[in-house]
Order: C-alpha cells, then structure tokens, then sequence
C-alpha cells in the first residue's frame, strides 16, 4: 500500500526548485548589453525581468548642452543601425518650426536613403534572428548584401554607419552620377538575396518548428503596451505612419503594409514578424524604384536657412516610422539655440517591455528567439 | 603566464635555438587569435560588418569565442557606461593569460563624444583594463579594424617570452 | 583468415609494436584533427563567399597549427568554484573515450590497431563514455550554462544512441557479424555491393534497397546528434548557453574537447563507412584494389562524410531540445525499427 | 499517418534545399577584399581623419564651436604690426591671427564633418585616411599648430608687449587730453 502511494505523487508536487539564470550584458544574443534575469523550471521559462542601464549615454541629456545642428551626431548614434532614419523626425521637426520648405529633389533622396537605410536594419533584423535560431549562413549574406547599400550612402554622405546627412533644410551631399544605376543594382541583390533566403531559412523546416507559434503577441496586448512597427504589423494591424499620416512625400508612392498573415503558425508570432520585415523590404524596394523614377536630378540639396539655427519657442512633437516603429522627438524650445528639453520615444524600448509578457512559458530557447523578432537596439533602448 | 613562466629565468640572453622556438611561439600567438565576441555599441555593427564576407576577419586567423576562458584577446567596441565597466574588468579577468585588449572608437578609447557631460561614461576603457592597441573611427570603418588587428599581430610577434628585462621593457 | 594487422606480422608481439600500433592512431586523430579544423574554417567560408583563414602559411594552410601551439601556451585555469578533480578528468576522459573508438576502425584490410569480433558493440560502448565526460565536465565548473549543456549533452545522446544502434544492427543482421573488418569483407566488389545498395547477394536484394538507404540517412542524422553537430548543436549551442558544457574550460582542456569533437566526427564517418559504404573496398571492383589503396578509400570516403556533415552545420538552424527529442523517438526509432523489421523479414525468408 | 509521413518529408526536403543553395555558394565567386593587399577605393567624400591646413586657417573658432564632442583646442594670438615674422594666407592676403596651438584629439573626435562645414576657409578637410591605430592613446592626441612652442610663446610675448605699449600710449594720449581722467586698466 504504501509503496503504491509513492508512485502516485504527482509531478507538481515534487520538490524542484527553480533556477535562475543572468542572461547578459555580454550574452551573444543579447542583441547588445540587454541584461535578462530569467526563472527557469528546468527548460521551462516562468519569469523575465529585463534590466536595462547597461548602455545608458544620456541622449536626453546631452542635448540640452549641443545646439540643433550638434545634436544630429547624437540622434545617430541613438538607433545606429537606421541612422538615416531616426536624422528624419527630428530635422522634420526643426523644419516644421523654423517654418522651411525643403526642395523637392531633398525629399526624393531622403526617401531613397530611409528607404536604403530600412533595408538594411531589416536585413541585419533578420540575419541575427537566423543566428539566434543558429544559422549562420544567412547572417553573412546578408551583411554581404547589407555592404552594398552601405556603399551608395557612404557615397552620399561619407560615412558608412553614423551618417549625420540630414541637415535642417537639406542633406550634407549631392547625388553622385551613377546614383541611379547603383541603387538599382541593389536592388535587384537584394530581392535576389531575399528570394534565396526564403529558402534557405525562412521556410526551412527546422526553422518553421522553432518559430512558429512561439511568442505569441495577440493585437490587443501589443496596442495596450503600445508596440509599433513590425511588432504591431506581426500581429495584423496595419499601422504605419507612412500611410495612416503621410510625413514628407510618402502620399506619392504606391505601396502595400504587409502584416503578420499566418501563413505558417500564428498571427502575432515570431515567424510571422520576420516574415513582416521579409516584405517590408520589398515594399522598400518598390518604393525606392518609384522615387528614383520621379527624383528630379538637378537642383540644390539645401534650402535657405540661417546660419544660426534658434528656434521660435514653443513646443514640437514630431514623428516617423522607423524600420523599429514610431520613433518621436517632443522639443521644447526657450527660443536660444539650444534646446530646452528633448524627449526621445524610442520604439525599441516600448517594443522591448512586451518581452516578460509574451515570453512565460516558452523554453529558454525560446526566450532568445523572441528577443531576437523584436528586433531591439540598444542603444535606443536605454539612449 | 602559465607555461611562460615556467621558462622565463635560466634561459636569459637565449640562444639561436631558443630565438627560434620563441619565434615560433610567438608565430602562433599571433597567428591565432580567439577573440571574445563583444558588442557595446555602434562600433559591434561596424565589427559584424568586419566578420561578413567583404572584409572577413577570419584571415587574420582569429575565431569568435563566446566565452572568455577560451579568448585570446578582446575587442571593446563601443560606449563603456560605469554600470558595464566591472562587467568588463571581471571578463577581462577571466581571460586566460596571455591576453590583449584592442579598444575601438572614441567611446572605449576616451570616452568619445560623451567625454564631456556624461556623467556615466567610462573615460577610456584603459582607466580598467590594460589597453595594447587602439583603433580611433566614430565608428572605424572595418579595414581599420583589421590594421588595427595587424598592429596587434606585430605587437604579439616581437614580444620577448625568455628574455625578462627585455619583455618588461628595461633592457 | 587473413590477418588484419601488418605491423604485428612484421614485427611479432612485443611491447614496441603495442606502442606503434597505439601510436599510429593517435597520430592520425592528431593530424586527422588539424586537417579537419582547417576543412571547417575553409569551408564554411566558401559557403559564406569568404575566403577564410589566408595569412597563415600559403591560403592558410597552417592555421590549425598555429591554433595548437596558441592552445599549448594558454594559461591552464581552474576556476576556484569548481569541483576540481572532475573538472580536470572531464577533458581527458572525452578525449580518451573519442580515442579509444580508433582502436577498432579497419582502417585497410591490413591494418586494424585491434580485431575483436565485437567491434561495432565496442565502439558503441566507448561512444557513451564522452556522454560521461561532458557531464561530469558541465557538473563540475559549477556554471548554470554548463550544467544545462551537460544535462541537454546527456538526454540527446541517450535519445539518438537507439536509432545509430538500430540502424548498425540491421547491417549487422545483414552481414551476421559484428566484427568490422569481416563486414568490409563482405562488400567487396563493385559499389553496388556495398550495404548501402543492399550489400552482395541476388536481385531479391532490390526488397531492401529503399530501407538500407533510409538506416543510412537515420544514421547520419543520428551520428550528427551523436557528436553535437549543428542542427543538434543544442549542448553547446551558441545563442542560448553562451558555449555550453565547454564555457568554463579554455587553454589545452579546452583544445582536448575541440580535438575530441573532429575525432568523434571522423569515428561516426568510419562507421558510415564501414557498415554502408563498403569501408577500404574500392568501388570498381579490382580497380586500385588492395590493402596499400584501401586506406586511402577508407579515408576517401569517410572524408566526403565529415564533409557533408559540414556542409549541414553551415546550412541549417538549431533544433529546440524538445523537437531534438521528438525527432529521436518519435521519428527515427520507428522508422529505423521498421527498416530493421524489414530487413531481418528479407534475412529470414532469403 | 499520412501527415506523420508528409511532415517528415517536408522537413527532410526543406534541408535538402538549403543544402542545395549552400553547395551552389562553395563554388561562388568569394567577394572578399583582402585588405592589406587589395583596398576598396574609398569615396572621396569619406569622412576620416581631419587635417588642417595651417596656411589657410584663420583661427576664427567656427569649428571649435561647431564641434559637438569639444575635441578641438585652439588658441590663437594676433599678429601684432611690428612682428619681425610676418606671413600670408594660402590666398595672399596677410595672416592677422598665430594659430599658436591647434589640437585634435583623434580618441574624442566623433567625425561627424560639422567642423568641415562650418569652416569659412576650407582649411580644414576629412582625408581618406583610416590606418593610424596606435599602441598609445597620446599618439592619437594630433597637434597642428605650425609654431613650435617657442616661438608661439614668443608671438605671446609679442602680443603682450604691443598690448601693453599700447595702453600706455592710450594712457599717456588720455592724461595729454583730460589729466583728471581715471587710469584705464592695462589688459593682458
């Protein structure tokens, strides 16, 4: 009798204990120095507190000392892969208060180097989500293929990660003659790079097994921590500030937001984000295809702005679609050159806090592909 | 430095065999070179740039290494904030003997562009770690890594292993 | 039959031709290695349009060279917190246990360093003594990556030793010996001899063509678990337990596990070869047929293996360490049971 | 039964194809530049190392106070009329500013270019030269300054003397004009 009772104990009501694991800040899949404190039940994954500070530079802070121009170097090193981008909200806004129209031939090459400049992110997103799922084939052609495109900005701006090419009322370089030829040499690499991808990783099987319907992220939880960019789109909002609130020229182009579809596992899983960025990068390549088809290739690539950049006081809230999500500048200005007050909305760092939400219960293994379809940086992260 | 060590008194001034061997222990040194894969900041994508196929960092003979046990040396590439410092001095601290440090960017190297208000930035990673090369870029473009990695190489190559005063540099 | 040692013909049995026999191997793991590690770094370049190591020797042909004698001059660390004595047996006994499986491989039909009529139930044996290792390697530097390496090393080895033993148990019902040299024997002749082709016989044997084929595929899926290739890399994997069972080791231990690796890849390769791919025999019957040339044949071969099974690392993601299980029991058991059954059936009524 | 079979497949063709990619890849034209013998042509626009150009700058600051990190240390003193050593601008015309010291601190210096377009003079320009990692952090501290240090200690002096020369001969103007007058104090 006794002895039967023995064996009936259930598995719930052994004695085990819980490990905790420090993952990071020098983690190789941290993405950087993210430091995660996971509670594991053997593989099993009961709780994620993310501690943030290790690459904390004060952006904020820094910017009250620089005046407008000074702070474009630090606005790059925020989010530094898509530099060109994040230039763009801010110098918008500075555009907006100063009241400066910018030429017609800035806005087409702004669109083409944020468009480039995407491209890019979304292939380095991409890349190390394969190497966190352990292949790392892809991760090097696409940093091959992310090689080319830092080429034509470098051309343009003369630096091949920290741009600094937004200027108030322009950019710092002129289209060089072979600009179009190039850009759609690149165009083609990275279509013909994504299509050999598509198999080699997206639709393997083993990968499809680690991805699908792991870390789920339904709509409404993703709108309530207010996630952005491919995150929301993965779970089948089609939000996008290119479309819902066209900045810049962006009502010009023809060009589709693809959303998390389900095609293999779940709507909102970490498959069907990548899959988002996947064809986020085509839909960047159409539209830098139609810029370059429309861009006027003579003019000034810089409007008439003063010397000295002091802006009227008041307040300015600007924002833009970043390869993250919604990346927002709130400048406060007492009417000197400087700043009063900038405030940075990093969508990393909104994007990143989903994380203990979406990922209890999943394996370890798990955890670091989650992180790894977020796609954080950061350097926005903890600015 | 373990087997160093061991051999460094009773062979002082060397010999030509002892010239040799020691040259062909400092070949292998530098030829081989573990790195331990550390990414801070900007620099880290201008390093995973290195690593892809343009520039190829595996030339140099060096293998990422994701545990410090088994690195040869390590790359700090990016902005150190005090709250990482002794993250890195304990890393650095658990790195086999013989063991270098390249500093890369501004950021590691002084500080960089938030020597001056930041209060939370390290001002030059060699205020905690002995520094062996620096590589100056904001970030550096990925061939200067890899001249910076030659430097390194060249450094490790005329190291004096037998003799003492010529390896702490009296002589 | 005909004797399977050259060196103890020439020289009789006496303490030197033990330390030669010995020797010969270990030598060859050695060198074996040093070539591996060079083929994995090209590699895995070229599949990436890199170019690899480049400035060591000419193309870099002496990097792992270079590596070894780095490897030779790291300071040996044992970490305080460690439990010392396994910590510094852990690498021995993986190495030895990878070592160990040499002593039966036949090499040529005249060279095999020890002929015992258990050859395949030896290595099999000996394979589980490296699972031993990385335990008590993980356990013992007291490293919360390790231990998990090690527990996740222990469960995938005993998962995927069924199926590599069902599989080499078909051969082994096929050929009715389990001494590997009498199995290279038994496939002499031309390529379709080999039992991967259903091994020599009749036409009948065409029955059992499509389950030999499908034990040789389950087998090379399992000797790549067996070994911790990538895509079941998960004991060491890189982007969750920072290197695994092997985080805390560094400097020679470190080296003994690296070696240990490309040796027990190379050890899988020689029984692919053996029990499937006709192990020295030459392909075309009496073409380069001979003890001289089954060497190389026998290395031919089981290079093209170790090839692919890099070719697969650099091409392929990581399984979780529950689908690696779901795989082991769920799919390759019954489908290497079912060739087994099979085949056992066509032995039966032949 | 069957799903279990296809699923297998699936699985088992899906490696298979990427296999097929990656052997396509062996065989590929490798991409690689090898750095030390081969060099990527860099944009002439790349923006590296900074030099100066002595001769054209004017010591005006504009970099100084462009720069965002503060990498830049610049002092100058004016070219006093009597100065035995006087000079001209790359342009010709006559130097009224001693660049007595013009210092970068290449371990600061975030090469953002916003010195380089707010020089007036075009005197200071990004190179294309990357290669000059050190052994010593001091050796990426760059002085540019033409002067040695004696002779910039001597402009100083110049310039202090004619300062003071003069305020006396305002001093002394001043008493000739209005002797009850408060002495002005002399400036360094």
């Amino acid at each position: 009798m006794s002895e039967k009772k023995k064996i009936d104990i259930e598995y719930s009501q052994l004695d085990s204990e819980r490990m905790r694991i420090n993952v990071g800040p020098q983690h190789p899949s941290t993405h950087g120095v993210l430091r995660l404190e996971v509670e594991v039940d053997g593989e099993i994954v009961t709780d994620v507190v993310p501690h943030l500070g290790y690459l904390h530079r004060s952006f904020e802070k820094h910017c009250e000392y620089m005046t407008y121009p000074q702070i474009i170097p630090y606005i790059d090193r925020m989010d530094y892969i898509s530099a060109m981008n994040n230039e763009w909200p801010y110098v918008m806004a500075l555009e907006k208060m100063l009241d400066v129209k910018v030429p017609e031939k800035v806005e087409y090459l702004r669109v083409i180097v944020a468009e480039l400049n995407r491209i890019a992110n979304h292939q380095i997103a991409v890349a190390t989500f394969g190497l966190d799922a352990g292949a790392f084939t892809p991760f090097l052609f696409y940093f091959r293929d992310r090689e080319y495109i830092i080429w034509i900005l470098e051309k343009l701006s003369g630096a091949r990660l920290l741009y600094n090419y937004f200027r108030v009322g322009g950019v710092a370089g002129d289209v060089y003659p072979t600009f179009k030829e190039e850009c759609h040499d690149v165009i083609a690499k990275v279509r013909k790079t994504n299509a050999e991808v598509m198999n080699l990783l997206i639709h393997n099987n083993i990968f499809i097994k680690r991805t699908a319907g792991v870390g789920i992220l339904t709509p409404d939880v993703a709108i309530n921590y207010g996630c952005s960019g491919p995150v929301l789109r993965g779970s089948g909002m089609a939000h996008d500030l290119r479309r819902d609130e066209p900045y810049s020229i962006y009502d010009r182009f023809d060009f589709d937001i693809p959303v998390g579809k389900g095609e293999v596992g779940v709507v909102g899983d970490c498959w069907n984000r990548n899959m988002v960025r996947m064809h986020e990068m085509e839909q960047s390549c159409r539209i830098i295809e139609q810029a370059l088809e429309q861009m006027p290739m003579e003019g000034d690539v810089t409007a008439a702005i003063p010397k000295r950049i002091k802006l009227p006081k008041g307040e300015i809230y600007s924002r833009a679609e970043n390869p993250k999500g919604e990346l927002g500048f709130y400048i406060v200005s007492n009417g000197t050159d400087k700043p009063e007050r900038l405030k940075a909305r990093g969508p990393s760092f909104v994007n990143l806090s989903v994380i203990p939400e979406i990922s209890k219960g999943y394996m370890f293994a798990d955890l670091i592909l989650i992180l790894g379809s977020i796609d954080i940086v950061l350097g926005e992260v903890d600015r | 430095m373990g087997l160093l060590n061991k051999l460094d008194d009773p062979y002082e001034g060397g010999g030509i065999v002892l010239g040799k061997v020691e040259e062909l222990l400092n070949w292998g040194r530098s030829k081989s070179d573990w790195y331990l894969h550390f990414g801070l900041a900007c620099c880290a994508i201008e390093f995973m740039a290195m690593n892809a196929s343009h520039f190829d960092f595996m030339r140099f003979g060096t293998i990422p290494r994701t545990s410090p046990r088994q690195a040869d040396f390590i790359m700090i590439t990016g902005t150190v904030t005090f709250k990482m410092a002794d993250r890195i001095k304990i890393l650095y601290e658990q790195m086999a003997e013989p063991k270098y440090v390249i500093s890369v960017g501004s950021c590691s190297n002084s500080g960089g562009p938030y020597w001056e208000h930041g209060y939370h930035v390290l001002k030059g990673i060699d205020q905690i770690i002995p520094v062996d090369v620096y590589i100056p870029g904001c970030p550096p473009r990925p061939e200067a890594f890899e001249e910076g990695m030659i430097l390194l190489q060249k450094k490790i190559s005329r190291q004096a292993i037998f003799n003492k005063r010529k390896r702490l540099g009296t002589e | 039959m005909q004797s399977t040692n050259f060196i103890w013909d020439l020289f009789g049995v006496n303490l030197l031709t033990v330390v030669a026999v010995v020797a010969l191997p270990l030598g060859f793991v050695l060198i074996y290695a040093l070539v591996a590690i060079l083929a994995e770094l090209k590699i895995s370049a070229w599949i990436q349009e890199r170019l690899g190591p480049m400035r060591t020797g000419p193309y870099g042909i002496l990097q792992p060279v270079a590596e070894v004698i780095k490897l030779l001059q790291k300071e040996d660390i044992t970490p305080d917190a460690s439990s010392k004595l396994l910590y510094n047996l852990a690498p021995f006994i993986i190495f030895s246990g990878a070592y160990a499986a040499f002593a039966v491989i036949p090499f040529s039909s005249a060279f095999m360093p020890a002929n015992i009529n258990v050859g395949l139930f030896y290595v099999f044996a000996i394979g589980s003594i490296s699972a031993m290792g990385i335990v008590m390697g993980g356990w013992a530097s007291s490293n919360k990556y390790s231990l998990m390496g090690a527990m996740r090393s222990v469960s995938q080895l005993i998962s995927y030793e069924i199926p590599a033993a069902m599989a080499v148990l078909s051969i082994v019902v096929l050929s009715s010996s389990m001494n590997m040299q009498e199995i290279s024997h038994a496939q002499t002749g031309y390529f379709w001899d080999w039992y991967l082709f259903g091994g020599p016989g009749s036409w009948t044997k065409v029955f059992i063509i499509p389950f030999t084929i499908t034990l040789a595929i389950a087998y090379f899926i399992a000797s790549l678990a067996e070994t911790n290739r990538v895509p079941f890399d998960i004991p060491e994997g890189e982007s969750e337990l920072v290197a695994g069972f092997h985080t805390e080791y560094g400097g020679i231990k470190f080296a003994m596990f690296y070696f240990a690796e490309y040796a027990n890849m190379f050890v899988v390769s020689a029984i692919f070869t053996t029990i499937f791919l006709g192990g020295w025999n030459s392909p075309f019957g009496e073409f380069l047929q001979g003890p001289g040339w089954g060497v190389m044949w026998f290395i031919l071969k089981s290079f093209s293996i170790v090839f692919v099974q890099i070719w697969v690392r650099w091409t392929l993601p990581r399984f979780r360490v529950d689908q690696l299980m779901y795989l082991g029991w769920k799919v390759l058991l019954p489908v290497s049971f079912i060739c087994f059954f099979a085949i056992s059936l066509f032995v039966m009524f032949k | 039964m069957l799903t279990y079979f296809k699923n297998i497949w699936i699985g088992f063709y899906s490696a298979l194809v990427g296999m097929k990619i990656t052997w396509k890849h062996i065989f590929a034209k490798k991409v690689t530049i090898q750095y030390p013998d081969e060099r990527f042509p860099l944009p002439s626009n790349a923006r590296n190392r900074l030099q100066l150009m002595p001769a054209r700058c004017t010591g005006c600051t504009l970099c100084v106070a462009a720069c965002p990190v503060n990498c830049i240390t610049l002092e100058t003193v004016r070219v006093v009329p009597d100065d035995p050593h006087q000079e001209l601008y790359e342009n010709g015309t006559p130097r009224k500013m001693w660049v007595t010291r013009y210092e970068m601190d290449f371990a600061k210096c975030c090469f953002c270019g916003l010195c380089v377009a707010a020089c007036p003079s075009d005197a200071i320009h990004h190179t294309t030269d990357f290669e000059y990692s050190s052994l010593d952090r001091s050796h990426l501290y760059y002085k540019f300054q033409t002067l040695t240090p004696e002779q910039a200690e001597e402009k100083k002096r110049l310039f202090a003397e004619f300062k003071a020369r003069e305020a006396r001969e305002k001093e002394a103007k001043a008493q000739a004009a209005k002797p009850d007058a408060p002495r002005p104090e002399a400036e360094v």
